[in-house]
């Protein structure tokens, strides 16, 4: 060790000054201009189609939501980092916890009281993201935990939908800050009508007559939600394009989806709901281009996205049709997510040059 | 017919042995840090329970219930069960070294586990006849069994991770365990479908 | 122009900015010999050469100061005439900053060859155009540094069925290979005559990236003259897309042929062996003019004034060849290689080698330090860039918490470094150095279980034999019973408690005089042999003595690694 | 209540009868553990732990007699796998065996040897060659460092030299991970 020191001192010659900081990196020596900022970024910018949509046919409280679960993720973003001696800024700044926020804002009641979302974002990100070491360690979706908690403590809370076309921003703060009374503003989403009435309602109870009978349901996914869900659809096909997200998920998805529908349509259609109406109700279109994506939480190789979000669609159905809770998403997201670890263990796709035998890689 | 695979399937997804009725944690954390062991105890499981069920329905409805020494039940289940995982571990051994070495350790952690106690007595306040037990017992070790190679899975990845210092190791995994219970509730409903 | 060859796409890649314009408008120029040449020993893959010349010792341009030792080295050659200084441990041209044992030559300016002659490998047998090559330090130009008379083995079959000729060169800044099939073509294409015939290839194709239209125009006329002498159409000049890394050896014949080589294979198995231009060139001129490999030619490019490729000699500081064009003020680094895969050097001053195909200048304007790392949010970009079809997050996942083996179950090693993973990275993590790492210390704890193998094995037949020889005595013992028991009696007291004391009276007895010996004859304690020496032996001895002390710790980890 | 005891007691002769017999006709022969302790253990034989050996330290842990934190040439690496092995709780290396060394070879000082043959006698893996009266020397590639031969040199003519790091020894360095530079220590 020490003659080599020695050869150092004597050779080094200071022509050029070498850098030997620890800190100048090794080879490659230049990077792809990308950065996680930009990724998380367009992410939220591909949510403001559906967000318009929202406002427009169920007023601004979402605005309002969105705010308060954004506050309360930066905060708890900050605190964490703060406990945990992580430097502030970076990730603060990275926009992670805000894409958190925005969906739990998004899958939550928009006239539920004002610390569902908050709590539930608080938990999302304590719980679910930091506990686990924070951005990309995470093994379940935050947003999704922090619904299926919701769902699970306060299922009267988070059924409390607000009509379509009740814009009325005053009786949606009233009913936010728990000020006024609010049944005359709420009404169930289109699924939870259904599940109602085909579990409890006995036999008189059809699909047709539930879709139709309800003067707020729409023509194809229930009045308004319709709308939102074309909304993420324009949002999620920009991602694709940006190439943000690959078309595995979203399309596995959806045609999981549509197919296991429709075919149970096909076979009952007074009992079971048509592909179009679960494509476009409840958080499906949100989730086939939002939340099953999230790749740290989901299955990364190819087939293994395939698989991962086509068990979604399929869990997602079961629920929807025969379980306790309206909305599947949340439950089914996160039953994938358990599975995830595996499914990307049993799907490496062939490594170069070993693509003869197939079964030789874990 | 299908009130059969309404047992195997309650068992395994909506009553899951360990998210749901939260039996048997014990193994469940101590053999879940890898893949291959949390397999092999599954297996173990699995094998011990199914023949635990049938064994304790017979000695119950035989042995127990003529004599009226239903309260000797706890007791003899678990004499029984501990009798036939000795057993089945002897004749592992000498019949299989492979098997043994895959199974081998995890036998007698299996006289540990709650759950293979829980399981037949749940076998008798459900009134299951013979097969039903045999398939309860054989559904829930299934369901034993998939939690925890869920489980080792996400453990496996989990062990990378930059979990805090004062989280690491069995709190984060409890965190987890909850966390997949949380999911597994979105089975509920499931087995009174109609 | 160009043949019409089916194509096969490799997996992955980037297109990063090529920066390859800088060093192509002016022709090769020969470097300046230097004012001292310092020539390491181990220049290519394998065994570390035996030095041939001691300090003092007269040498001639081309004459061989290191021999190839064991089944994987290759020799290396005096690149000027001049006087050996010294053969003493330098900086060498690798990122750790660590030294090795060089050759260090005053060249004194009259360039002076030892006797070249081309040689006859039409005559000699197929090993001894090996072993040929093998003396005249031939090895792989394209930065791998492999022996190149190793892979100049048909194999099993006795034949190839293709040769292909690595004209690639993706690496930005990196033009060494351009310019040379631009301007020695046809001196690349003897060469490849010589291989093709060594190998029995069927057909040649000679890979060329399509941004490169002088060299692939250039290569195609001397392609079309060697195929009208030869009489056939074998050799072809294949212009491939324009993608990083298509100049890797596997990634290059996958699109050329369509095989993929798994790792740890040699693609000779699969009917086709990858050699660069530029070792085509070298072996030319090692066969036909009877020229060793002492000079390369290499690329100055980055934070300089004029960039530029230079023939230089094997053994010239990296520091001459900047100055020859002009560093920018705020240069802070060199860099052998591209910047894709290419090292950083703790000095300047290190020699050029074999593997030195280019010498970056970096500054922290070109190569700016990389954006703080943030974690790895599995997106899987770098899935899509790897051309070796991994999984690089997992293999980072698992390395970054030094969990080797997991890290290894995702195939870390058949991760060829190209850096594609780093390069698309939105979390600016260096992934490229936790393979680094996490291959260096597996290869570290795999010597240490064979090292420790070798004890167990070695303890347990020490046990064994003292097992034996202690009842070997034992039967001594019980023939001398036989024989009379008295003497028995006296034989017992030393035999059966041999850690008592008679024996170890007698043993402390000798050893009190030996050390008395050693205290009264000081001076006289050398091995006897070493006394009454001429001045000069005594010289050698010493030369001997001091380097068979350097090569016994060079040797250490040779040993190891040629097992 | 006199049923409830026949009961219990018929179970209990039965299944023990059971037990025993598959015991007697069961029995298997030796113990996996031992090679897979020993095969964790460095080798060097250097008796550190107070057992004469890596293979009877192997056993001993096997049979709970000996703590796995008693190889200082394992080091921690070592002891972390021993407690993954047997699943126990990992210990730092206990000082009374001596503290973790970069790893050496001895040198015979050749100028001073006497050839007495003590070192060839100590060295547990026959790494050093060499008769009466002549001068020994070390065959280093074989040399585990266990500092076995030290003792026993009259003349005080053998030392330990660390090895030294070689381009072909060096390692690529840990990157700088600047999130949290401490984390990986304790995982």
């Amino acid at each position: 060790m020490p003659r080599s020191a020695k050869w150092r001192s004597r050779t080094c010659g200071r022509t050029i000054e070498q850098n030997r900081d620890p800190l100048v990196n090794n080879s490659p020596y230049f990077l792809k201009p990308a950065s996680v900022q930009s990724v998380m970024l367009r992410v939220l910018v591909a949510l403001l189609p559906g967000i318009a949509a929202y406002v427009w046919f169920f007023g601004a409280a979402i605005l309002l939501q969105i705010a308060m679960a954004s506050i309360a993720a930066l905060a708890a973003e900050a605190l964490m980092l703060a406990l945990r001696g992580k430097p502030l800024m970076l990730f603060l700044s990275d926009g992670s916890a805000l894409v958190t926020a925005w969906l739990i804002a998004l899958t939550f009641p928009s006239i539920a009281p004002w610390w569902l979302a908050v709590l539930g974002t608080l938990l999302a990100i304590i719980v679910a993201k930091h506990l686990y070491g924070g951005l990309g360690q995470n093994p379940f979706n935050p947003a999704m935990v922090a619904f299926a908690l919701m769902i699970v403590a306060y299922p009267q809370l988070m059924s409390q939908w607000p009509a379509a076309g009740a814009t009325d921003l005053a009786g949606q703060l009233h009913a936010i800050f728990g000020t006024r009374q609010i049944d005359a503003i709420t009404m169930a989403t289109p699924l939870d009508a259904l599940r109602t009435a085909l579990h409890t309602i006995d036999a008189k109870a059809s699909v047709a007559g539930v879709l139709g009978s309800n003067p707020g349901i729409g023509s194809v996914g229930g009045k308004g939600w319709e709308w939102v869900a074309a909304g993420y659809l324009v949002g999620g096909l920009w991602l694709l394009q940006q190439r943000i997200i690959t078309w595995h998920m979203p399309t596995a998805f959806l045609a999981a989806l549509f197919a296991i529908a429709g075919v149970f349509s096909l076979i009952d259609s007074t009992q079971f709901a048509g592909p179009l109406f679960h494509i476009f109700t409840g958080g499906a279109m949100l989730g086939a281009f939002f939340i099953v994506t999230d790749p740290v939480s989901g299955a990364t190789t190819p087939r293994g996205k395939l698989i991962f979000a086509a068990g979604v669609a399929v869990l997602t159905w079961i629920i929807r049709t025969f379980g306790a809770y309206p909305d599947g998403i949340a439950f089914a997201v996160l039953l994938m997510n358990i599975a995830a670890p595996l499914i990307d263990m049993y799907t490496q796709p062939p490594v170069f040059g070993h693509k003869d035998k197939r079964g030789d890689s874990p | 017919m299908t009130s059969y695979l309404f047992i195997i399937l309650g068992a395994v997804l909506v009553n899951n042995v360990v998210f749901v009725r939260i039996l048997g944690l014990c193994p469940f954390m101590g053999v879940s840090k890898k893949l291959e062991t949390a397999v092999g105890m599954g297996a173990a499981t699995t094998f011990v329970l199914t023949l635990g069920c049938g064994a304790s329905f017979v000695i119950d409805r035989w042995l127990l219930i003529p004599n009226q020494l239903e309260y000797l039940r706890t007791l003899s289940f678990i004499v029984t069960i501990a009798a036939i995982v000795q057993l089945t571990e002897l004749v592992i051994q000498k019949t299989s070294p492979l098997l043994h070495q895959v199974l081998g350790i995890y036998l007698p952690l299996i006289t540990t586990n709650c759950a293979v106690l829980g399981i037949p007595l749940l076998n008798v306040s459900l009134r299951h006849n013979f097969l039903e037990s045999l398939l309860f017992g054989f559904g829930s070790a299934i369901g034993f069994t998939l939690a925890l190679i869920l489980f080792a899975g996400i453990r496996e990845r989990l062990e990378a991770a930059d979990v805090p210092v004062h989280f690491r190791g069995t709190a984060i995994a409890m965190i987890t365990a909850g966390l997949m219970s949380l999911a597994f509730m979105g089975f509920a409903g499931l087995d009174k479908y109609k | 122009m160009t043949a019409l060859q089916r194509l096969f796409k490799f997996h992955g890649g980037v297109k990063p900015a090529y920066n390859k314009e800088a060093s192509t408008g002016l022709p090769i120029a020969v470097a300046p010999t230097p004012t001292l040449l310092v020539i390491p020993l181990h220049q290519s893959i394998g065994g570390m050469p035996r030095p041939l010349v001691t300090a003092g010792e007269r040498v001639l341009k081309g004459q061989r100061i290191g021999g190839a030792d064991g089944n994987v080295s290759s020799a290396v050659h005096a690149s000027t005439s001049g006087t050996v200084i010294a053969v003493e441990m330098r900086l060498m041209p690798h990122t750790s900053g660590l030294s090795a044992l060089c050759v260090v030559i005053e060249p004194d300016g009259r360039d002076e060859w030892i006797q070249r002659q081309p040689f006859d490998f039409r005559s000699a047998t197929p090993t001894q155009t090996r072993d040929y090559l093998r003396d005249a330090g031939v090895v792989g130009l394209g930065g791998a540094v492999f022996p190149t008379y190793l892979k100049l083995n048909p194999g099993k079959q006795g034949k190839l069925d293709t040769l292909v000729l690595n004209g690639a060169e993706c690496e930005p800044f990196i033009t060494c290979d351009d310019v040379l099939m631009r301007e020695r073509a046809e001196t690349i294409l003897k060469g490849v005559a010589i291989m093709r015939e060594m190998l029995r290839a069927g057909q040649v194709l000679i890979g060329i990236e399509d941004n490169k239209p002088e060299a692939i125009a250039a290569m195609e006329i001397a392609a079309q003259a060697a195929n009208r002498a030869a009489g056939d159409s074998a050799i072809k000049v294949v212009s491939v897309p324009t993608r990083y890394p298509a100049g890797g050896a596997k990634q290059l014949i996958r699109v050329l042929t369509g095989i993929e080589v798994p790792h740890g294979k040699r693609s000779t198995d699969y009917g086709v062996q990858c050699f660069n231009v530029g070792t085509a060139h070298a072996i030319y001129e090692a066969i036909a003019l009877g020229q060793p490999l002492i000079s390369r030619i290499v690329t100055v490019a980055g934070n300089v004034g004029l960039a530029r490729n230079y023939d230089a000699l094997i053994g010239t500081p990296m520091r001459d060849l900047v100055a020859l064009c002009g560093p920018l003020p705020d240069s802070d680094r060199v860099i052998m290689g591209g910047p894709m895969m290419g090292l950083l050097m703790p000095a300047d001053s290190v020699p050029v080698v074999k593997a030195t195909n280019c010498v970056l200048v970096g500054s922290k304007q070109l190569f700016p330090p990389p954006p703080p790392e943030m974690p790895c949010i599995r997106c899987g970009e770098c899935a899509k860039a790897c051309p070796a079809e991994l999984q690089p997050f997992e293999m980072y996942w698992f390395s970054r918490a030094k969990i080797f083996g997991k890290a290894q179950e995702y195939n870390l090693f058949d991760c060829i470094e190209c850096g594609c993973c780093a390069y698309v990275c939105p979390s600016h993590i260096p992934l490229v150095d936790y393979y680094r790492f996490a291959k260096s210390e597996i290869w570290a704890r795999e010597l240490e279980k064979e090292a420790a193998d070798v004890a167990r094995e070695r303890y347990e037949f020490r046990l064994l034999r003292e097992e034996r020889e202690k009842q070997e005595k034992a039967a001594k013992l019980a023939a001398k019973t036989a024989a009379g028991r008295e003497k028995a009696a006296a034989a017992l007291a030393v035999v059966e408690k041999p850690a008592t004391t008679p024996e170890e009276d007698a043993k402390k007895a000798l050893i009190a005089a030996a050390l008395e010996r050693a205290k009264a004859q000081k001076e006289l304690v050398h091995p006897g042999n070493v006394s009454d020496l001429t001045p000069e032996q005594q010289a050698e001895v010493a030369a001997i003595e001091a380097r068979r002390a350097e090569i016994r710790e060079m040797a250490k980890p040779h040993l190891r690694q040629d097992d | 209540m006199l049923e409830a005891i026949l009961v219990m007691a018929l179970g209990a002769v039965v299944l023990g009868a059971a037990l025993g017999y598959a015991a007697v006709r069961f029995r298997v022969e030796g113990d996996p553990l031992v090679e897979k302790i020993d095969a964790i253990l460095p080798q060097t034989q250097c008796g550190q732990c107070g057992f004469p050996g890596c293979k009877p330290y192997a056993q001993a842990i096997a049979k709970g007699e000996a703590e796995i934190n008693q190889c200082p040439p394992g080091g921690d690496e070592g002891i972390h796998k021993l407690a993954d092995l047997l699943g126990r709780e990992f210990k730092s290396l206990s000082a009374e065996h001596g503290i973790e060394k970069p790893k050496s070879v001895a040198v015979i000082d050749e100028q001073s040897c006497i050839g007495c043959t003590l070192c060839i006698q100590a060295c547990p893996v026959d790494a050093i060659v060499g008769a009466a009266k002549q001068m020994h020397t070390i065959v280093a590639p074989l040399c585990t460092g266990c500092e076995l031969c030290l003792p026993p040199c009259p003349v005080d003519c053998i030392s330990m030299q660390p090895l030294d790091e070689s381009v072909e020894t060096w390692k690529w360095k840990y990157p700088v991970f600047k999130i949290n530079p401490a984390q990986q220590e304790e995982a």
